[in-house]
């Protein structure tokens, strides 16, 4: 293993600090436990939007912190969900009268954790609720899984939430809005090469030279199935149909389509694949209304994509327009 | 005779050296059907909890249980921290204020313990998850109470037994709960790397009376 | 080889026809030559600001057109400077009578292509002016060499004519400050594993285990040196010592830090590295100013990064500031 | 006898079957010391010259030579297509309009293409790049004529065999041209890639005839 770190253990921390030193203007960082903290927080009367879980998801979740986003994030061990001692720290020092909503993504440790940490906010006499993600189609949605794994659409639901705080939305009205985008939000991903966690030294996991984990996780977890490497053209056929035929999608249908880079496929790549999915889409009467290219949220260098479609309506269109200034996110500011 | 606290603290000092030892060994289960942190998450915890015990051990067993817990919940994070924390948690309160843990105590903490990772994890045996390892430990430490009496030793170490026997049977079971459950089919042929966790644990408590 | 594409010799087309589908608000495409042009373009009375170069270093330079940046860029085949022809189809898309400035990496093939495009264009009358960037300090700047290569600086580059351009500056003014730019911008880079080109399909080069190459450039060409793999304090030390030293930067110096990831380094490590550069720099008493953190200029999914200093004055810094929307960097819009 | 313009659009086509051949060998060769695309730009151009020829073969050497150059420019890109563009208008402009090429021309035309890649890029002798090729086969080319007169053949067969000379005494050489020259030292060793296609290229000009 090769990675630009001193040392496994302070990988979370240096690189915090390094995030605070460059967007000093945008969020402040406390250490032990990690939180990300919005630069003016805790905003006076507004729902504070919270989300977190293990890092190495990149920009995913401290890159969204600011303005029309989140108000914190907190961020775990590489790819270990945080402690609810971390999450409580979020919680007070963003968390006024108006309440917070802890966005959560499906897996039983995130789960567990910011449950833990939702009991302690009410115990203070909070109204923090939280709202589960979990928009990963290729797991199956039974009860001999834990259920489906919280992906892509989570960067489309923080900004959404986060939009719908900003513009002084109440908590009941941030939460069906949270639900809404959690009920019409599907996501599938692959990985062509497996990450390096720095602890571990090793890859995840080993991948044959003519091999494509289809419905990889994000944490290097294998996905559901292996299939042999194939033409772009087909992969990403295969990809948005698993997609497309969950919901489903239809005939009509306004979308965002969001075309993630799991951090190791570059643009090319990327934009390559994005080409090939819009076309699939107005192919299938499905309009494309709004669209995000780039390595939103990531599994260290893994090398695949996810595809992350999100049914519209005006209101949700308004929302993911409303400005935005975070690290990684930023338009209209 | 009990456990003192200071026995505790003892058994919890090399729990967390066999966690350290087992580190790697860990981390690999869980690479192979997880995402690769058991080890790291559950040194990380084990080596806080001897931290804060070397600053001070509480007073009395379920005490030093509780510090243990509140320390692998706010050290571990992952699936593992709130669930092994529940567990201490459940153990510490199970014990109340008494001097010293019998061997009666000490089943009565297992179950205790089996029961809040139910609880939090709604995990069932067959689930392929620490929950096999716990359920044949508690059981054997049920057995052994009303076999040997008060032992402290006799019980844990047939739990150890029995839970090190309940990890190895996780090798043939698909996964219901928790990452590994993504693999679906997949998991199988794999030992669950909490399972196996559990019974380091559990046996490096036993190695220590 | 696993890559997300169909034929390697379609790669950047089709990845262009990604692009243009993203980003139909800013760019238009034009196939054969490739050329991508800012959608309003031209722009009456504006200064063109043109560049390009092989493809494989997105998003330099096609995710920098828009707004406040550049108003066309030319994407050669992976790797390989384009065209004259090529260069020429952006100049006509783009170009009035306020001229364009050529913004041109100091590679030979570059150098030369850009050189007859130039030609071209004057024969036809235009007032078409070139500046050729060469920030790389890995390269010694000798007549034993091809003279030190343009790389990070490109980007700031690009931001600032592109700047001076969208303010109505004149030729002789974006040129002036372009000039001023290239004397004083200083680049290295690192590289942890190579890149692998479609068209080849093995890696660009070898690199053992704890092997760093130090001095890479952006077409995965071995750098200058080969050293042992050495903690991110270490190297960011080495590195920052580089760049400081040779212009020099100096005690009491404002200036931009530009930290890169060449690709596949992601994010965690980036700002790991950045913070240690930020902290260095305080150390010697240079203050950043402003700072660029992100893939801006990659060689595909090759993992390495690179830092970038450029000093600053108050007007370059009223010029970085500025509003600008293209695909890869956007504010104050 | 000369060469006619079908003869120069049948030696193209040979030599566009030669780079195709040794495009990966081409592109390891670039790897080494450069960026590795060296064989693929030589093919996408001649594949190109091909293809246009097919189309129509214009009247007269020249006319043929001016095509392939611009079909270079507007297909390579690099430093190759700039280099091997202005190396063949040179040559396409010296044969002005002559309808066959004697072996005298082919010298001058190789003189007139040396000139012209040295005006645009600066490499002299010792540089490690095409020009080593180019100019022991302009020597030999020249001193060809000398002995034996008109014939193309023996010209162009001098020719090619000291640009393969001249090629395989890049690989001692340190590169000051080009991209190779970012590596110093480390060029040492290896053949450069330009000398190699130009070898290949006079080689197949020569087999051709
Ligand atoms: N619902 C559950 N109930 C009981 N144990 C569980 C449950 N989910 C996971 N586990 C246990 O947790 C272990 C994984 O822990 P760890 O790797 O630290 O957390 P994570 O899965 O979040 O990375 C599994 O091997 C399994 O034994
Ligand atoms: N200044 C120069 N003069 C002559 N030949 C050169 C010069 N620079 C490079 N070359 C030749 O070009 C070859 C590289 O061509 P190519 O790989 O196609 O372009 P690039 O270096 O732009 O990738 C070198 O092997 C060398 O022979
Ligand atoms: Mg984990
Ligand atoms: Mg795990
Ligand atoms: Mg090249
Ligand atoms: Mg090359």
């Amino acid at each position: 293993m090769k990675k630009i770190i001193n040392d496994p253990s302070t990988v979370v921390t240096e690189s915090l600090r390094g995030l605070a030193a460059a967007h000093a203007d945008l969020v402040r960082v406390r250490e032990d436990p990690a939180v990300v903290i919005r630069a003016d927080a805790p905003v006076s009367g507004k729902v504070a939007v919270i989300s977190g879980g293990g890092s190495g998801h990149e920009p995913l979740h401290s890159g969204f912190v600011g303005r029309g986003m989140l108000d914190a994030a907190v961020p775990g061990a590489v790819f270990t969900s945080p402690t609810p001692d971390a999450v409580q720290a979020a919680v007070e020092a963003t968390t006024g009268e108006a309440g917070a909503l802890l966005i959560v993504k499906n897996y039983t440790g995130d789960v567990l954790n910011f449950e833990t940490a939702g009991e302690l906010a009410a115990a203070d006499g909070l109204d923090v609720r939280s709202v589960v993600i979990d928009d990963d189609v290729a797991v199956a949605d039974s009860t001999y899984t834990a259920g489906r794994r919280g992906v892509g659409g989570t960067v489309l639901l923080e900004k959404i939430a986060g939009a719908a705080a900003e513009r002084g939305d109440s908590l009941d009205v941030v939460e069906t809005l949270a639900r809404q985008v959690i009920g019409q939000v599907r996501s599938i991903g692959v990985a062509l090469a497996a990450p390096t966690v720095p602890h571990v030294g090793t890859p995840s996991f080993d991948l044959g030279a003519d091999e494509i984990e289809f419905g990889i996780g994000i944490h290097g977890e294998p996905g559901r199935e292996r299939i042999k490497a194939e033409p772009a053209e087909a992969l990403v056929t295969r990809m948005l149909d698993a997609v497309v035929e969950d919901l489903p999608f239809a005939d009509g249908d306004r979308v965002l389509l969001f075309t993630n880079s799991m951090g190791g496929t570059p643009p090319i790549e990327l934009y390559l694949a994005h080409g090939i999915a819009e076309r699939l889409l107005a192919e299938r009467g499905i309009t494309v209304a709004r669209r995000l290219v780039g390595p939103y949220i990531t599994s260290l260098e893994m090398q695949g994509i996810s595809l992350t479609l999100l049914r519209l309506d005006d209101d949700l269109i308004e929302l993911w327009d409303a400005p935005v200034h975070t690290p990684a996110l930023r338009w209209g500011v | 005779m009990g456990c003192t606290a200071e026995d505790i603290a003892g058994a919890l000092h090399a729990a967390a050296g066999v966690i350290a030892e087992h580190r790697i060994e860990l981390i690999e289960l869980d690479r192979a059907i997880g995402d690769g942190d058991h080890g790291e998450n559950m040194n990380r915890g084990f080596t806080a909890i001897v931290s804060t015990l070397e600053d001070k051990v509480p007073d009395g067993p379920g005490a030093v249980l509780k510090l243990a817990a509140t320390t692998l919940i706010s050290k571990v994070g992952g699936a593992a921290g709130p669930l092994y924390g529940t567990a201490f948690l459940r153990a510490a309160t199970s014990l109340g204020a008494v001097e010293e843990m019998d061997g009666p105590a000490v089943a009565t903490a297992l179950r205790a313990a089996l029961e809040g990772v139910q609880a939090r994890g709604k995990a069932v045996a067959g689930d392929k998850t620490m929950v096999d390892a716990l359920i044949p430990a508690v059981a054997a430490a049920e057995a052994a109470v009303g076999e040997t009496g008060a032992d402290v030793t006799a019980v844990l170490a047939a739990a150890a037994a029995a839970a090190a026997k309940g990890a190895e049977d996780t090798v043939d079971m698909v996964a219901r709960k928790g990452r590994a459950s993504y693999l679906g089919e997949r998991s199988a042929g794999h030992l669950d790397p909490g399972a196996r966790s559990t019974a380091l644990i559990l046996g490096a408590l036993a190695e220590a009376r």
